[in-house]
């Protein structure tokens, strides 16, 4: 594989990524915020704030869980080459 | 938009379009003692497709909102 | 990247949502009509025809979202173009 | 056939093959007081597999009846 | 495509449905063996014998399946040849 | 190791990362009350987070142990 080609497939990835982030995020927050009673087609107030609550706290969660495997895996690498 | 991007968006919709008849299939169709939907199954499945598509445009918009922020804490 | 190339994705595409759409029908019918004592091996003839129905109304389904999300879209677009 | 069409066939086989162990696993195997699979245990995978094997056979052949029909109108 | 493009392609796709089902057996492990209470960070020793013989029996049970689907599809071809 | 190798390892990490989020965030966070997460739900995160890394490791080790004899039999 040649370096362009390499860096073309990273790119593709992170894309692909980003969408399964996003998709995970709407499933468990749609299971969270909206109502299953379907006698309306209209979001209600309280439906909406939640949406924005729960993507910003979905990405914050997000954000820590990445430092906490960062931090995790050096632990890990420092136990192994001791 | 060049045909890479416009495939990557009709991908998009269909993922949403597949896994919104998955959901309110499964919420609103609740018995098989009939071939046809009936009429408050077919009721239920326009509302339920209605609000799944305006939650939809709502996470859209607030994750856009949110993201900025978040690549500019990233890249501190 | 050239037309027959996109043609060829586009193709491509298509029956990979045909597939992922049939997985989705048959998990979900799966749930409703076959029970989940393993006694025998074998269908019962109600759990046979509950799939038939259930395959029928799914695509039925299917194709009402379909004509309301083309009908959702248009009326953004006039909401914009205003 | 050509060898990209079998490629898709094998590959459908492998996602019905996984599918199916995970979903006989997870309703036939209830608890983890033993390392090998129990004769009750094994009794119901086997009978899940069948069962769900002739579901897709049902669900294939009633897929292909409904489709041509939904082709059909769509291109109307 | 030509046969080295097609071996590549199978290889590819031996990994990916190894990694399908990894997922899938590490998913429903985890629902049988780890407990959703998050007071402390640590596997209990309960747990870990629990993830052991999960895994041995996931992997026993993928092995009887792929058995009983062979036969199935033998049984099938024998009754179409007739 | 190569560069498509290195890809895979890239994803395979990626993949954790999101489906532990998922969890974690399904299980700890209850209430949509707050636009922060609070004390006792970050705490559940972390731990939850920790629990799913340790059991990870403790899955691909036991898999790793038990492949080679399933490939042999398989082989035989």
């Amino acid at each position: 594989m040649d370096p362009q080609e390499a860096q073309k497939l990273a790119a593709e990835l992170e894309v692909e990524m980003m969408a399964d982030m996003y998709n995970r995020m709407t499933s468990s927050c749609h299971k969270k915020c909206i109502s299953t009673r379907y006698d309306t087609g209209d979001l209600e107030k309280g439906e909406a704030v939640c949406i924005d609550r729960c993507v910003a706290k979905y990405l914050d969660i997000h954000e820590q869980i990445g430092k906490k495997l960062t931090e995790m895996s050096q632990t890990d690498e420092e136990a192994m080459s001791k | 938009m060049d045909e890479s991007s416009q495939l990557r968006k009709i991908k998009d919709f269909l993922i949403i379009y597949n896994s919104l008849t998955e959901r309110c299939f499964t919420r609103c169709v609740t018995n098989m003692n009939h071939r046809y939907p009936t009429k408050d199954e077919t009721s239920c499945i326009h509302n339920c497709a209605e609000r799944f598509q305006k939650g939809n445009q709502r996470f859209m918009k607030q994750f856009m909102k949110m993201t900025p922020e978040m690549v500019q804490r990233r890249n501190e």
